[in-house]
């Protein structure tokens, strides 16, 4: 007997910020995984940065009965409540891209910030030597952007003390803001040589703040848009480090199925006794691909997207 | 004058939800006449008015122009036919100089494509040059009520029209003013442009007008050659009764008590009011004369701590008052009606019980502060009889009143707390002759009751009518003090103007 | 006299009908209707719509917020505004948070904030009454200030505060029967506000205030205390949001209440007010967060897609709107 | 007489030093001088500050979003409010984009998207002249509905527009001599609109329309028109401002703007312009704007923890309006 879905099984993926184009690929991830074993999957969250609308929207999902929901909490904390209260009711949940690590959910697939903080320093020193000096832009209140920050700086710090940070700046994904403070940052540090940016949204500005600028700097940043595409190819911008958005997605659904399908597991453990789901994944690394104007061609979210339904 | 009719209406009704302002109303104007209107408040006056200057459409009726049947869409289609209006309510812009404001309509229209500021303070110079000196570049928000009437005034003078319509336009004039305005009415006239004046001064009607309209709910009931009739006759038309004595009678020599019920000494304000000292005996009604912007509404807001800084003491029936602000004053006893309904008389957009009831909401509230709809109701029903306030329902908003009875809700506000002293700035301003004697009634039988009663008004006629005694203000300084035989419009106007050296003013009260 | 007999006319309709009446005159009874329509299209074009849980998530969607839309309701009635309402909030959660990780008891610690976020009301208060700053400008900057204070209290990062005592957390979490104490707090607030603010004196003059200040100060009223006291009881409710918000999502969130300002500026304004001053409801307000809400659960809920579902739900409230302009036009 | 007295000695004044007393009873020097005051402050705090290059990033930084500022302010003064002009200014560089990607020449492209924005301006005029609505309330409504269109246009994703044509990308990128072509075209916008408001009778209609809804149409002046054609400009520079971000960054963000609306309007209300209506100055506003921008650039400049910039930020914005309600109100 294969594994496979009960018709009407369905899953369900819920983010925040639903217009955002990262998710795309995660949810084609998601579904492809899904039709491999038969499952019906809904793509739902809220469109708003907004905790409280995407519980709501949580909990609305839960009226459906799915099997289980692949779910990007906003903030950790606010979920535990209603992902313990949907897993008693019997829907599975798995946390992706940002976890809320307290509640029961059975497992979290992720892209390990810290590894991609770490090449990042790494490819700096690389072509830098251990003695430059570097920016970061940042985005605080956004985990996930809060630790490739972080992370960064903490391993700069640790392993190459020679380097120097000079600027540091919010921008909150605002390109203009970006635009603003990388032009300053510029011009206080004529010297500068590096900057590490946790989003492509600032990286746009930063850019193009850069190239009025005429200065000689090396930017890297996570994640990526075409335009940052477009100056990765044209040698503006020396790597984006995206996480593999399709492997999150399909890891994702396989999380999810597997511990609505915990049956076929019998693991040398306590679950029997102390009732829970057998199937725990503490973490799963998505990992990462290094964009590069060689690669770069490979990343054109449109083209992927030719011919498939986002929805 | 000639006989040629240039406007002419018939049979123009027009209502507001259930009210019927208008009800198959005829009306004629001629050329270069001057044609008064008159009738009660909420006669349907202004709403006749309104309708001829395109800002309300008829429900059924004709208006011809020079014979031809039109409509007349809006203020601008109102202009095009050389319609020109003053308001009662005056609408100006505040944030706008006062020469930009004449000149609107005028910008307006042409073509120019940029502005001439130059030329326009020149111009507004030359009409103000007739009427007043208001600096023509200072912006509207810092003149005084009775400057912005006359603003709106010279506005309407600038206009290239055929017809004028006045609404109430000396209601916050001065005599001097008002001459003024009557004089260049009659040049108007003499050069072909008809006039139609709304007003509840008989006398000015009977001095300046040509012909008289009476309108009485909603209906036109005559209109008559001036020259024809008396006053007597307008105002039995209006209120179809005879009215007998406007004034009531005076407080009897006989009767004069020695109790004060205010004592001012020495109040000053720095820039406004200067030694302002006088006090009021009981029974007695005292009255502030003197020109435009003389400081009378000033020296009362400083009496009731309204605005300002002030020093000097205020006594109120023998009890020295320290009084933080216009609340302190209210909880005295001590209130001020305001000049200015629109500005800071009336919440326009609150029912007329909820105005009525703002002085102190208390009064219509239970023990614990809650407030009681139908005492609320109660107490403006009580007060609106006495006023002989005119309205659909007590819930309306006040802004669906016509300007007088407006100006009733005021008032009613005032009397609302039971003051033991009333300061009424042009009380009766856009009142009519009815409901005016009503008014002057209530004053005297409140005097009698012991409360104080000061009365500021422009006109003197109602000043000499009403007051016991009379004290002309000139400059921020009392000037002067007449009462008794004394107090003549002659006497007053000297006094007012400067033109006369300041005889002693009441001597200071010892302390 | 007419206006006797006009009156005596009116009493006796009032009397007819009164209760028909008095609901067709209501300024909220356009919004109902509206609401009553989404509701019914809604449950016919998904089962789901009229059950328990879905009722319930809608409710706790808007009902924290509701309490702040209430102090905004107030405050735009008595003629202010204010955009910090989101920040504050925060900032609230944020203040109590780090209070109870330094060891204070939640309780204290929750009334510390709040007291702090009517301090904030006050500073607001003062700037608008006693320099004269129009209430945009003032609450503009303290919504910068408020949110960088979360940031540097935070560090960025929310508080985790699942350590709260579950006494406290039932006052975000817990159920009295079947029905979440967040949403019974809700409605005491919203019934209490708008029966004081229909009914007593106080809140009387606030309405005055906002009609007309000019007005309102010739009536002896103390206007710039009233408009001191909306504002500063606006900030004093976000930080009673707040604390509520910290109880039911364990947490306190540096980054909570982004653009809150605009969707509760809006649910007043849906509901009547007048960003002018001088007219407004609590009930009406509280309407307006309803309709604002329904619509976005009901998109959600109905799968619409995400590209499509900005447009229908602006498409919705411009509608919406559109149709209680018109409704309340006739009933004039 | 008093006054005549008080006029005769302020003629004499004006002609004693006209240049001086006029500058003085501008309404906008206040604003110059604290301006002039953080300039100092800042080049002693920073050799960069003064520096051509960083005066050049700091005006970039502003701006095309001046052009929108320009737009708000004449909004303002006319008595309304555009939240839209986020979404709006997004949307332009979305159908822009995306009609570009398709084929069509960038300039045709870039005309049709203005026009567009136009339209929407319309629209909103639409409904807050004839049916009456609040602008707040209309411009929120199409704020949710232009951002929606944004991502229904691109599907959430950015466009990649590097393949814009030079002379195309020369509107964003390019120079003429030392000075990019951005700041030539917020010049020329800035001084011809600031010159038109001042001077010309059309845009004096919008002032008496702001300032007295009711004088004005008593004085004849279509209001309403004035109305319509003030929310459409607006709309329309935000289409303008949208075309010129496009070229500048060589994409369109569907994401862009967001927030915008306030940052624009406390710029207009910090330059003088009133909510209410029927006052302001394109001249203050920019200054406003300038002030927002550089105190931003500064805090960067000096690299000002991210954790203290929004406080510092948000308390500079508020001792400057209060320093600049005290200078106006003594200057009266
Ligand atoms: N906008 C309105 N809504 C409802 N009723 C109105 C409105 N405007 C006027 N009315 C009513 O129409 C009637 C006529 O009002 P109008 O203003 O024409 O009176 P008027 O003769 O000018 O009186 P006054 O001498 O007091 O100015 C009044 O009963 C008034 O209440
Ligand atoms: N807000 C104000 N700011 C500056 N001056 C003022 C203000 N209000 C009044 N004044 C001035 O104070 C003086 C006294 O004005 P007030 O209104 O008391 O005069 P008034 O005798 O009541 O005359 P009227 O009301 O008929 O104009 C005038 O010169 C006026 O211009
Ligand atoms: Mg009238
Ligand atoms: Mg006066």
């Amino acid at each position: 007997e294969t594994l496979a879905c009960e018709p009407g099984e369905v899953y369900i993926m819920n983010v925040m910020v639903s217009g955002h184009p990262y998710w795309i690929p995660v949810y084609q991830g998601f579904k492809q995984a899904a039709e491999a074993f038969g499952c019906d999957t809904i793509f739902s969250g809220t469109p708003d940065y907004d905790i409280t609308k995407q519980i709501a929207s949580f909990e609305q999902d839960l009226v459906k009965s799915p099997a289980g929901v692949l779910l990007h909490p906003m903030q950790a904390d606010p979920f535990i409540e209603p992902i313990n209260r949907a897993i008693e009711n019997g829907t599975e949940i798995v946390t992706f891209a940002a976890d809320s690590p307290n509640s029961n959910r059975t497992g979290y697939i992720t892209s390990d910030n810290l590894a991609e903080a770490k090449f990042a320093a790494e490819e700096f020193v690389k072509a830098l030597g251990e003695d430059f000096e570097f920016a970061v832009l940042e985005n605080p209140g956004q985990s996930n952007h809060d630790l490739r920050v972080t992370a960064f700086l903490d391993y700069m710090s640790a392993h190459y003390p020679d380097a120097k940070l000079v600027g540091r700046q919010a921008t909150n994904q605002d390109s203009n803001a970006a635009y603003r403070a990388t032009a300053s940052i510029v011009q206080a540090n004529p010297e500068l040589d590096a900057m590490w940016i946790p989003e492509a949204g600032s990286a746009e500005g930063a850019v193009a703040a850069i190239l009025e600028a005429k200065a000689d700097v090396m930017v890297m940043h996570a994640d990526v848009t075409p335009t940052t595409l477009e100056h990765i190819k044209a040698g503006n911008i020396h790597a984006a480090l995206n996480p593999n958005q399709g492997m999150q997605g399909f890891m994702g659904f396989m999380a999810t199925f597997m511990a609505a399908h915990s049956e076929v597991f019998d693991p040398f453990n306590d679950y029997k006794v102390s009732g829970y789901n057998p199937v725990q994944i503490p973490f799963v690394d998505n990992g990462f691909s290094v964009i590069t104007k060689e690669n770069a061609e490979s990343f054109d979210l449109n083209a992927y997207m030719e011919g498939r339904d986002p929805s | 004058m000639t006989d040629d009719v240039i406007l002419e209406i018939s049979d123009l009704s027009k209502s507001f939800g259930p009210v019927r302002a208008l009800r198959g109303v005829n009306f004629e104007l001629r050329r270069g006449e001057i044609h008064a209107l008159a009738g009660e408040n909420g006669a349907g006056k202004s709403t006749l008015m309104n309708i001829i200057d395109g800002i309300l459409q008829p429900d059924s009726g004709e208006i011809r122009l020079d014979g031809k049947p039109v409509r007349i869409a809006s203020p601008a289609a109102a202009q095009t036919m050389g319609i020109g209006f003053v308001h009662q309510e005056i609408a100006l812009c505040p944030d706008v100089s006062v020469a930009e404001n004449i000149f609107m309509a005028t910008t307006n229209a042409s073509r120019a494509l940029l502005m001439d500021y130059h030329s326009l303070t020149q111009r507004a110079h030359d009409v103000f040059a007739k009427l007043s000196d208001i600096d023509p570049s200072v912006l509207v928000r810092d003149l005084s009520i009775s400057n912005q009437q006359l603003v709106e005034i010279a506005k309407a003078l600038t206009l290239d029209c055929r017809v004028l319509i006045l609404d109430e336009p000396t209601a916050a004039l001065t005599e001097t003013e008002a001459q003024v305005l009557f004089g260049i009415m009659r040049q108007l006239a003499d050069r072909g442009i008809s006039i139609i004046y709304i007003s509840h001064r008989m006398v000015e009607i009977f001095d300046n007008c040509d012909r008289v309209s009476v309108f009485r709910d909603g209906r036109h009931v005559t209109t008559e050659i001036v020259a024809d009739i008396t006053p007597g006759d307008v105002v039995n038309a209006m209120v179809g009764r005879d009215l007998g004595d406007i004034y009531p009678e005076k407080q009897p020599l006989s009767e004069q008590s020695e109790q004060e019920v205010l004592r001012v000494v020495d109040l000053n304000e720095t820039h406004r009011f200067h030694d302002v000292s006088f006090c009021l005996k009981q029974g007695e009604i005292l009255g502030f004369a003197g020109l435009i912007g003389a400081g009378r509404s000033e020296i009362a807001k400083g009496v009731c701590a309204l605005e300002g800084t002030v020093t000097g003491e205020v006594w109120l029936n023998g009890e020295r008052l320290r009084l933080r602000d216009y609340q302190d004053s209210i909880n005295a006893g001590m209130v001020y009606l305001s000049e200015d309904r629109k500005g800071d008389g009336v919440f326009l957009d609150m029912s007329i019980a909820a105005n009525i009831a703002a002085l102190k909401p208390e009064q219509v509230a239970n023990r614990i502060g809650l407030i009681q709809a139908d005492q609320e109701e109660t107490q403006a029903a009580i007060l609106g009889r006495k006023l002989n306030l005119k309205c659909a329902s007590l819930g309306d908003p006040v802004s669906a009143l016509s300007g007088g009875n407006q100006q009733k809700v005021a008032l009613a506000k005032m009397l609302s707390v039971n003051p033991r002293l009333i300061f009424l700035d042009e009380p009766t301003r856009g009142v009519d002759v009815g409901a005016k004697v009503e008014i002057h009634r209530i004053l005297r039988s409140l005097a009698n009751e012991g409360v104080g009663i000061i009365v500021i008004s422009s006109e003197l006629p109602e000043l000499l009518g009403v007051c016991d005694r009379v004290l002309v203000i000139h400059e921020g300084r009392i000037r002067g003090e007449v009462s008794g035989a004394d107090m003549t419009e002659n006497k007053i106007m000297h006094l007012a103007s400067g033109t006369v050296p300041g005889v002693a003013a009441t001597p200071h009260p010892a302390v | 006299m007419d206006n006797t007999l006009n009156m005596a006319e009116t009493k006796q309709a009032e009397h007819a009908a009164p209760l028909f009446k008095r609901l067709i005159r209501m300024r909220e009874t356009g919004l109902i209707l509206i609401i009553l329509a989404l509701f019914v299209t809604m449950s016919f074009a998904s089962p789901y719509f009229l059950t328990w849980v879905n009722v319930r998530a809608m409710t706790m969607a808007f009902a924290v917020e509701g309490i702040v839309v209430v102090g905004m309701t107030v405050l735009l009635i008595s003629g202010g505004i204010d955009l910090s309402v989101g920040s504050v909030t925060a900032l609230s959660m944020v203040i109590a948070g780090w209070l109870f990780l330094n060891g204070i008891d939640p309780w204290v610690a929750s009334g510390l904030s709040i007291l702090a976020c009517t301090a904030i009301g006050a500073f607001m208060g003062f700037f608008t009454t006693r320099i004269g700053l129009h209430h945009f400008i003032v609450s503009l900057a303290v919504m910068v200030i408020a949110r960088g204070a979360c940031l540097l209290g935070t560090g960025g990062r929310p508080l985790g505060l699942y350590t709260l005592p579950p006494e406290f957390k039932f006052i975000g979490q817990g159920s009295i029967g079947p029905i979440p104490v967040v949403i019974i707090i809700f409605v005491v607030v919203v019934i209490a506000f708008d029966f004081m603010l229909r009914r007593t004196t106080m809140f009387r003059k606030v309405f005055y205030t906002g009609s007309n200040e000019k007005a309102a100060a010739y009536s002896g009223i103390r206007t710039k205390k009233v408009v001191f006291l909306t504002t500063t009881l606006c900030s004093a409710l976000c930080g009673v949001a707040g604390i509520i918000y910290m109880a039911r999502f364990g947490s306190a969130q540096p980054t909570f209440g982004l653009g809150m300002e605009l969707n509760v500026i809006a649910a007043a304004v849906i509901g009547g007010a007048s960003l002018n001053g001088g007219s407004g409801s609590i009930f009406g307000a509280i309407l307006g967060a309803v309709l604002l809400s329904v619509v976005s659960s009901s998109l959600a809920l109905l799968d619409v897609s995400v590209y499509w579902q900005d447009i229908i739900r602006g498409s919705i409230l411009l509608t919406a709107v559109t149709i209680d302009h018109y409704l309340n036009k006739k009933r004039r």
